[in-house]
């Protein structure tokens, strides 16, 4: 398996905190590549540094074999690179359909002039994207709130949304932070399925961020850990989840009493 | 017009994306479009003037509407740049002789690009910070309309001739009132298309959430800018048709009340929709004459009235606002989803 | 002292975060609540000290005692004033005021004479804090500031400290500092000590008791040492799989209907 | 929607019954920038048509007034001018330069006069603003009545201090400029004061530097004193003359000793000069109207002689009054008086300002002195 | 050399005003993050209460300006729990639209009441100017720069030392760990605009009596934002240097540009110099960098 995206020691800090701090790794075609760690261990920080969010103070990003490190983050949606984010970053006053014709933004190709009149390419573009976000509102599950506002919709949903949104992006590599935090059981397990088919069916490498334990050791093919925005583990699950220091990280260094 | 009636199937994307949802309200539109040319066979010139008023002003409120309530971003500016769509149109007419068909557009183009100059700080701004800018494009274009005399004739402001068309003059509240309408239903129409597209979606997700809009690709500067041309294209229209109406502009008929009255017509029409602003303009048209005429009634059983009325006037304008943002903050438009849902089902209303 | 019975909270009208919680903090003891992300921990601490309405949350079920006093309808104010002190997340310091106008903002509730006393014990927990009194909180590092925050919780002479997540983003070395002042406070001062914590086995190895909870309910409780004995418990954090069903094996439908609503 | 017109209507066509009277509409301003001299201007303009009906009106008609309050917006004043078209008004009174200017092609196009008290020089020839009318001196009169005054008093120089409005360089550019060189007096200056400044330092400092020996003043009061108190402060020797709107009580008020020695051209009389026949009748009208009214301002004054002198132009006019018929009475007014409120007024079909001549008065100790004979121009 | 340091002076006599109607905004700004468009009507307000005081009841204006201070504490802070509470936490918009209705509310309030005429103080202040040097200075001024060297002196003990002041820029650094302190914070979002309403005050009181009051006077309101930009919105020090730095290059260009463009550039000026600060330093010379978190 090639290597699709390659992090090369990047640091990043700030206000005089590190927040990541020469962190290496590299994500494989087709796989789920999980990353975990405590609070704070700086997870979401190098999830900003692929998108773009951030910029790394050193270090370089590699995806497909191109340095991406200086590309902003808009035009890193068009190479394939996807998220969602932590704390639900939805378009709240649009309709679930809109929010994903939204991501279709990128592959409709027609100017001002034709989205005045709404006819000819305007209006085949759009029916011909709103084919595309039909089939991942179907493959998702969302056609009964198709046409609710964001906001009216629950928190499970509005993952989904979020879910449904970056796939609408036809992405190569999608990166979900913790997708599963706050839902149920339930909620949690059908998630858990969307990401297995998301990554089997269509193909598509994931990054996973997650809290949830057992979501980690049963999804991902391999998993990095991080702690105080260092890489202490790199390796499959179960290697993983046995890694002296990674328990330390997780269960505190010794027992004081 | 988000509610759909039940029973109501689509076969094709293409009908589910049109802008009236069912037969019936598509009909009830444009039957009331028809009405509405009928009106100034009815009406005396004063009704015109405000129907006139009305058409002209609602094509600005949705161009306002189009940066702040869609894109999020607010403007204390939008006065001066329906001014510049005023002397564009001016200096054009009678510099070039050009009749009008060439000057509107050609202003309204020349108002897009300076309110793309003007929106240039939305690159690094936001919120507030952006609007104490347009703040600044308010003032700054006023001293403008002031000191370029030989565009704008300065203080003393400018002519500005009847349009022609097929040589018939527009020079009365009755012709001039199917000039406007075609021009506000024109307008409108391009706006409800252009919100409805991806340029519309991307406008909103920017005032929505930027960072993702910007994770999904889209250019947020980019729609930053074309949403302070299209707002300032509408408020070219606008001012070119206000200039043609009134036939004379002076720099003291775009000043920072004017960019708020705006304001307050989409805040209480309803941010983020373009019927809101017809309300919104309706409503802020219609209210001081009303309160005008009350008062001319009342002041027969109380003559006091008249002398303190003109302060009260700006008083219950405030309060109309604040009530407006109090109680009503998704403004009339949300008051008329209401009022239609409650009445579709009517009278099996549960 | 603070019992909490089978509170709801929901945040915006809709979103249930708390389903029916209820746990107790017995006087002078440490309590831990352990959990994941998500889980509602720093929701039930809000939901204690009367932050939950800035946050368009609301407590819709169940009550609150603290000393035998409904609480779960009062001010945050009335709350700090009563004995409850929040020790926020992410330690909250206001950067651009002084170490010492910290503490003074931290003793609002206290009168002038207190206030300065306070400072002065402050100072004996935190010699490190006394060197740096005039400086600008905002310069300083993560765990002076952790500790600038518990010793601002000190000012109001509170009997029951919330504390949310002391160690987040702190060295293992300053993480076991912070601790040990806790515990020290817990014994000398006598206080209260209701400790929110992902970092599980160190939380629980200062505690009297601890909870653990999921999805806005409590799974699990006891004493220390019987949490600590529990395979759960380390189970629970890294899911090292015992007969679990795996989220692989999780079968699913799906409709495949074309209708525009 | 329906409903709303139907609403609209009914209120507008109830206001809009009236008996057989003289419609005149008159726009004022009482809550806008001018609200401070709008006002008692208003009350003048009201004054004298109560003044009229008492008399029994015209030609037994009683006039109807119908007065808006348009807070200096020119939208407001359009929406009044087409009402007052629809109620039918025969005239109209209007207020400040910016809504009058936005009126001028309405009124030509419906025939209706259109008395103003903007006293803007392109607003008085009768060929291109054919149904607007002033009662007074034209700013540009009123410019060249001041540098006549200084010439009389063998002053070389001048500067012009103005606001940067229409209102403000209208006496000055170029009339102002051309009648100076006509004079032989030369300009040495022009600084701007904005009508809310609130220091003028910086321009008064400059106007020192000129060294002029006279400055011709367009402001309102406010402006007015703050240039008159820097101009003290910062030890200036040149002797200031302010138009029309610069010039009363009010600005004494505010400036206090500054004001002293400030010139005032005024076409109007003021409240003080008692031995004018006018200013004797209107103490008298106001004891009866107004008993606890004891001072007038020069608006008043204003205010009220424009509307004698509309209302005693429709008094003349023979036949059936129109719009049209009361632009020709007002064009055959020939040395008509305002009972010395005003020097004579003349209209003619070319010249459409009233008044060709002002005096020159000036603040001494607080009192307002006329210290010129009426300067009559050509 | 005399000229420019003429104007200059008057620049930072007029800029000294600009910074205290700048500080009530400030002030509120930086508690509540509400942008108060009404802050020249506060201003307006307060200027007339003191008219009427020391006019209509012959109050010594020493004690009539006193009384209107603590009306006008009052009064901001009864603005505060009428108007402003209900729009904690509503979109930025929605707060504008509500000072700028406010806005036109107190002007017609204080229309009905007052009038619209121009009204003036009695002579408090000597006219003669004061001569230091070539200098000379309105008795006003001095007493405008005097004033507000004492609002300076108060305001820094008041937020330096007392509880009450820690506690309110403790709301302005972190609202919702103020609140877990027992802070009770909507106690100080009233009082930063009755403190905000007071500063205004005297603003306006001085401005009434260098040249009198009328409605106009609001406008003033809207000069504040060249001076908070420059300074910086949240920040207090930032309102007072901005303010005279702003009167200052007013007065500038005023003394130097407007001969050669024929005036009007004084009044455009500090809204292009406040475009251009945007641009290179958007959180102004002394504001709080925000730093946007996903």
């Amino acid at each position: 398996m090639s290597a699709l995206l390659e992090v090369k020691n990047i640091y990043l800090s700030f206000g005089g905190i590190m927040a990541v701090a020469g962190v290496s790794f590299k994500v494989n075609k087709g796989e789920i590549f999980s990353i975990i760690g405590p609070n704070g261990a700086g997870k979401t920080s190098v999830l900003n540094v692929v998108t773009g969010i951030y910029k790394p103070k050193r270090g370089k990003i590699l995806f497909e074999d191109t340095d991406i490190t200086n590309l902003p983050v808009k035009k890193r949606a068009k190479l394939g690179l996807v998220r969602t984010f932590q704390n639900l970053e939805l378009f709240k006053g649009m309709t679930v359909l809109d929010n994903l014709m939204l991501s279709r933004h990128i592959f409709m190709n027609y100017g001002l002039i034709s989205s005045i009149f709404y006819f000819g390419k305007a209006l085949k573009e759009e029916v011909k994207n709103r084919e595309f976000v039909e089939d991942v509102i179907d493959f998702l599950d969302l056609s009964a709130v198709r046409k609710k506002y964001v906001f009216e919709l629950s928190y499970g949903i509005q993952k989904r949304v979020e879910l449904a949104r970056a796939l609408c992006l036809q992405p190569k590599l999608l990166m979900l932070d913790e997708p599963m935090a706050g839902m149920n059981t339930e909620e949690t397990e059908d998630m858990a399925r969307y990401i297995i088919d998301i990554n089997e069916e269509m193909g598509i490498t994931i990054i996973l961020i997650e809290h949830d334990m057992n979501v980690v050791m049963d999804l991902s093919h391999r998993v990095v850990a991080l702690d105080f925005g260092e890489k202490i583990c790199e390796g499959k699950p179960e290697e993983v989840a046995n890694d002296e220091r990674v328990l330390s990280a997780y269960l505190g260094e010794e027992k004081w009493v | 017009m988000n509610y759909v009636n039940c029973g109501n199937f689509k076969t094709s994307y293409a009908k589910d994306a049109a802008i009236y949802k069912t037969v019936f309200s598509k009909i009830s539109i444009y039957s009331f479009l028809i009405l509405m040319l009928l009106v100034p066979f009815y009406a005396n010139s004063y009704i015109l003037y405000i129907l006139n008023m009305i058409f002209i002003s609602s094509i600005a409120a949705v161009g306002l509407n189009i940066l702040t309530g869609f894109t999020g971003l607010i403007s204390l500016g939008h006065g001066a740049f329906i001014g510049v769509g005023a002397f564009a149109t001016g200096y054009l007419a009678l510099n070039y002789g050009m009749n009008f068909y060439f000057v509107i557009p050609l202003a309204a183009l020349i108002t897009a690009i300076i309110g793309i100059i003007f929106g240039l700080p939305s690159l690094r701004l936001k919120d507030l910070y952006l609007s104490i800018a347009t703040l600044a494009a308010q003032f700054i274009l006023e001293f403008i309309f002031i000191r370029a005399e030989s565009f704008t004739g300065g203080v003393n402001g400018m002519p500005v001739a009847y349009p022609t068309i097929f040589g018939i003059e527009i020079n009365n509240d009755f012709r001039f009132y199917f000039f406007a309408y075609s021009f506000a239903i024109v307008m409108i129409t391009i706006g409800k298309n252009i919100l409805r597209t991806k340029i519309g979606r991307a406008f909103i997700s920017v005032r929505d959430n930027y960072i993702a809009a910007e994770a999904m690709g889209v250019d947020i500067f980019k729609y930053k800018l074309l949403s302070f041309g299209i707002s300032s294209f509408y408020a070219g229209v606008a001012g070119s048709l206000w200039a043609y109406y009134v036939q004379f502009i002076t720099p003291e008929h775009f000043t920072i009340t004017v960019s708020i009255q705006y304001l307050s017509m989409i805040i209480i029409g309803g941010l983020g929709s373009v019927l809101g602003s017809i309300f919104g303009t309706i409503f802020m048209v219609i209210l001081p004459e009303m309160l005008r005429h009350l008062v001319d009634l009342l002041s027969g059983v109380a003559p006091f009235l008249k002398q303190i009325f003109p302060a009260i006037r700006e008083a219950f304008y405030g309060i109309v606002i604040i009530l407006f943002l109090l109680f009503e903050p998704e403004g009339l438009a949300r008051r008329w989803n209401l009022i239609k849902a409650y009445w579709k089902l009517w009278p099996f209303s549960y | 002292m603070l019992s909490i019975k089978n509170i709801e909270v929901v945040y915006n009208d809709v979103i249930l975060v708390l389903k029916g919680l209820s746990l107790e903090v017995q006087e002078g003891n440490i309590v831990c609540l352990l959990g994941s992300n998500g889980a509602g921990k720093t929701t039930t601490l809000k939901a204690i000290s009367g932050l939950l309405r800035p946050d368009n949350g609301d407590i819709t079920d169940g009550e609150i005692l603290f000393m035998g006093t409904r609480i779960d309808r009062k001010d945050a104010a009335e709350i700090v004033k009563m004995g409850i002190f929040q020790v926020m997340e992410g330690r909250r310091v206001f950067k651009d005021l002084t170490v010492e106008e910290n503490l003074i903002a931290g003793g609002y509730t206290r009168t002038k004479g207190e206030i300065s006393e306070g400072i002065e014990k402050v100072y004996t927990y935190f010699p490190r804090l006394k060197e740096r009194r005039k400086q600008l909180a905002g310069y300083m590092s993560g765990g002076e500031q952790q500790m600038l925050a518990i010793g601002r919780s000190l000012m109001a002479k509170p009997k029951l400290i919330l504390m949310d997540e002391p160690s987040l983003g702190l060295s293992p070395l300053l993480v076991k500092e912070i601790f040990k002042i806790i515990k020290q406070l817990n014994e000398i001062e006598k206080t209260s000590i209701l400790l929110v914590e992902q970092n599980a086995n160190m939380a629980l190895s200062f505690s009297h008791r601890g909870y653990i909870m999921e999805n806005g309910r409590i799974v699990l409780d006891g004493d220390r040492d019987y949490l600590l004995a529990n395979d759960d418990v380390k189970e629970f954090y890294l899911g090292v799989s015992s007969g679990k069903k795996s989220f692989r094996d999780v079968k699913h439908y799906r409709r495949r209907k074309r209708w525009l609503s | 929607m329906k409903k709303l017109f139907f609403m609209v209507f009914l209120i507008f066509s109830i206001s809009a019954f009236a008996a057989d009277t003289i419609k005149i509409g008159a726009i004022f301003d009482f809550t806008g920038g001018t609200a401070d001299v709008g006002k008692p201007y208003a009350e003048g303009v009201k004054d004298c048509v109560r003044w009229f009906n008492e008399k029994g009106g015209i030609n037994g008609k009683k006039i109807e007034l119908f007065d808006v309050d348009y807070s200096y917006k020119v939208p407001n004043a359009l929406a009044a001018y087409k009402d007052f078209k629809m109620k039918g008004v025969v005239a109209i009174h209007g207020w400040g330069t910016a809504d009058t200017e936005a009126l001028t092609k309405f009124v030509a196009q419906d025939k209706i006069p259109y008395l103003s008290a903007s006293y803007s020089e392109h607003l008085a020839d009768g060929k291109k603003t054919p149904y607007n009318f002033f009662v007074g001196a034209s700013y540009s009169d009123q410019t060249e009545a001041a540098l006549q005054f200084i010439k009389d008093n063998k002053g070389k120089t001048v500067a012009f201090i103005y606001n940067d409005t229409g209102f403000g360089r209208s006496p000055f550019f170029p009339d102002g400029e051309n009648a100076a060189k006509k004079l032989g007096i030369q300009l040495v200056d022009k600084q701007v004061v904005d009508l809310k400044a609130l220091d003028a330092t910086a321009q008064m400092l400059n106007l020192k530097k000129s060294g002029a020996e006279y400055a011709i003043v367009q402001e309102t009061y406010m402006a007015t004193s703050t240039i008159l108190k820097d101009a003290k402060k910062n030890g200036l020797t040149t002797k200031f003359i302010g138009l029309n709107w610069t010039f009363d009580r009010p600005l004494i008020k505010l400036a206090g000793d500054a004001a002293n020695g400030f010139y005032g051209v005024s076409p109007f009389a003021f409240w003080s000069d008692t031995d004018v026949e006018g200013i004797k009748f209107l103490r008298e009208l106001n004891k009866k109207y107004h008993p606890d009214v004891h001072e007038r301002e020069i608006n008043y004054i204003q205010g009220f002689s424009s509307m004698y002198v509309l209302l005693s132009a429709i008094k003349n006019v023979k036949g059936p009054i129109t719009g049209e018929s009361i632009k020709h009475s007002l064009e055959s007014m020939r040395d008509f008086s305002t009972m010395g409120l005003t020097p004579p007024v003349t209209f003619t079909p070319d010249i459409h300002k009233g008044v060709r001549a002002a005096r020159i008065y000036q603040i001494q100790n607080g009192q307002i002195k006329p210290v010129s004979k009426v300067i009559t121009l050509q | 050399m005399e000229f420019l340091t003429q104007i200059i002076i008057a620049g930072i006599v007029i800029g000294s005003i600009y910074s205290l109607v700048a500080l009530g905004f400030t002030l509120i700004y930086k508690s509540t993050g509400i942008v108060n468009f009404a802050q020249g009507e506060l201003l307006l307000v307060g200027a007339y209460v003191c008219l009427h005081l020391t006019v209509s009841y012959q109050i010594p204006f020493i004690f009539s300006f006193l009384i209107t201070l603590i009306f006008m504490f009052f009064f901001g802070f009864l603005i505060e729990r009428v108007f402003l509470r209900r729009m904690i936490g509503e979109p930025i918009i929605s707060i504008i639209m509500l000072t700028i209705g406010l806005s036109s509310l107190l002007k017609s309030i204080v229309q009905i009441i007052w009038g619209t005429d121009t009204r003036t103080f009695p002579k408090i202040f000597s006219h003669e100017p004061v001569k230091i040097g070539f200098l000379n200075i309105s008795m006003v001024y001095i007493f405008a720069l005097i004033s507000i060297a004492i609002f300076l002196g108060i305001f820094s003990y008041f937020f330096k030392t007392t509880k009450t002041g820690v506690a309110m820029r403790a709301v302005a650094s972190d609202q919702q760990a103020a609140l877990s302190m027992g802070i009770d914070v909507r106690r100080i979002f009233a009082l930063s605009w009755a403190i905000a309403a007071i500063v205004s005050t005297v603003g306006g009181v001085l401005l009434g009596n260098i040249n009198g009051i009328n409605t106009s006077l609001s406008q003033f309101g809207l000069k504040v934002f060249p001076v908070v930009i420059l300074g910086g919105l949240d920040s207090i020090i930032g309102a007072i240097v901005g303010g005279i730095i702003i009167g200052v290059l007013e007065n500038i260009v005023g003394g130097y540009i407007d001969p050669l463009v024929g005036g009007g550039a004084k009044e455009v000026f500090p809204f292009v110099a406040m475009i251009i600060i945007l641009l290179i330093k958007p959180y102004g010379l002394f504001g709080t960098v925000k730093v946007e978190k996903v």
